[in-house]
């Protein structure tokens, strides 16, 4: 969806300007990411503290992913950036993270042992994407020209609570 | 980054001491940090979550790989956990059936 | 000067890789702005704090500076987004502030009066320019094909005291 | 967004505590209070900046504004800054010699 069809729909356009953060593909860049969001997000006043640490942990995860894909797409310092892109208007944010990483399909993830299973040990990854679906209201896995774009949405009021 | 691990000793139990923030640019030192101590000989360990403001799946997954470890030691790996910002990142995840969680570091060593 | 060229100079392409901020050209995206640059910088530990609200509020009177031309150039909703490059390696910031705005000939701007003389009281503007050249350890006004480039650099031990 | 003003009397004074921080976006809160008070009638004016955490040239041109108003009616503004952060802008643009300057609210009115 390009910027100005977003302009297009319910919300007026100047509540839905964009803030756009372009990171190098590292981890340490990480932080910086959850504080941009974290602090666009909390300037509006629906927003819950509870709410906020969601939206960090959703964001921190789905930039985690961008960045190893990333790196497996294109190892060493020679990696492109990562993007995110946020805007906020009444009492919802959007936030999409661009990558150019290999691409995947959210569906053919092996789910877990269920939690009783000690066979649940053996796994210590695979906690990103369901972290991620359970803390927004909605997450597109979008497979871009160059990567993949994690499109999320956080309502300050969440409409149901996690799945 | 801004992560802060501290080592101590409670009735022959260690005990980690986590703050800051736990993410995939800090995790491998906590996961260097419990291989340390079970390749130590320590294989009961309480890890402090107290001073944790962010901790994501990497580093639930690090507490889950040390949790196995102990176990192979027959030992067990106890949290401490109050903060509710974060223990609902193990309530969601429904790690909180995978680990003993507790209120204080006490509670967790007279528990074990 | 461009990204490559950049990457060309005496430090590693590692260290030097840039965070690109882009932001609505809006008075209440300040405080993020000086947000993402105060986090990125502080990640080098020769940064004191001094420094880094030098660094807080030189960027802040480019980025305010920036907005204003921008929307004097595009009144209203319609001004494009401004944008924030900084990186910073081997205690040395560079902050550049691009804007889509008027313009201007920063040697063309009139001193204030005195400030011991009574007429500096009628001054409310005209300090923001000032203030940068005495917070950064250099400061260039490039004009751009679109506006104007403030390219600021910031040392962490400055070599120089004021002005 | 985050600015927080305080008004109170002190001695003939009024006393204007602001907290937070006055940029562009902040800065027409302050001079919108700082005119009220004058049109008040209060012309001897101290302005705590003791909870400032960050102040661009707006703030300070606001602050240069009310004192030429306040002038105008032979009263008086006097600041409260001991923060260095803070001191160092009045510092560094000469504006230390146009404001009286003072490390407290009672030092300031008793030496108006
Ligand atoms: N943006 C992405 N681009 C490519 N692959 C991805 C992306 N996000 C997730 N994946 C794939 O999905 C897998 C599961 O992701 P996740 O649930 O976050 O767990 P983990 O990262 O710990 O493996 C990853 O291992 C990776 O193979
Ligand atoms: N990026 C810019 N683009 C166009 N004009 C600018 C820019 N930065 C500064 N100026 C001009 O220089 C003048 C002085 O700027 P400054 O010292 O920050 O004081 P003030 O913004 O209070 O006038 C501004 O009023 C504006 O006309």
């Amino acid at each position: 969806m390009t910027r100005s069809e977003r302009g297009t729909s319910d919300h007026s356009a100047a509540t839905r300007e964009i803030v756009e953060l372009e990171l190098p593909a590292r981890p340490d860049v990480l932080a910086l990411a959850r504080l941009v969001v974290a602090g666009l997000v909390s300037g509006d006043p629906d927003f819950t503290d509870e709410r906020l640490d969601d939206l960090r942990l959703a964001v921190s995860e789905a930039c985690t992913n961008a960045i190893e894909a990333q790196q497996r797409a294109a190892p060493g310092r020679s990696a492109p950036p990562i993007t995110v892109r946020c805007w906020v208007s009444a009492g919802r944010a959007e936030v999409e993270i661009h990558d150019n990483g290999t691409g995947f399909d959210p569906r053919a993830l092996a789910p877990h042992p269920p939690v009783t299973d000690p066979a649940r040990l053996d796994f210590e990854g695979g906690l990103g994407i369901p972290l991620i679906r359970l803390l927004s209201d909605n997450v597109e896995f979008r497979p871009s020209h160059s990567g993949t774009i994690v499109a999320m949405t956080f309502e300050a009021r969440r409409a149901r609570s996690g799945q | 980054m801004d992560l802060r691990l501290d080592v101590s000793e409670r009735d022959g139990w260690a005990v980690l001491a986590v703050g800051g923030e736990v993410d995939v640019a800090t995790a491998p030192r906590l996961r260097e940090k419990l291989i340390e101590l079970v390749n130590d000989g320590h294989h009961q360990i309480v890890v402090d979550l107290g001073a944790v403001e962010f901790l994501d799946s990497t580093g639930l997954g690090v507490l889950v790989g040390a949790l196995k470890r102990v176990r192979t030691h027959d030992g067990d790996l106890a949290l401490v956990c109050t903060e509710s910002r974060v223990l609902k990142i193990f309530e969601i995840t429904g790690l909180t059936k995978v680990f003993a969680i507790h209120g204080s570091v006490d509670e967790a060593v007279a528990a074990g």
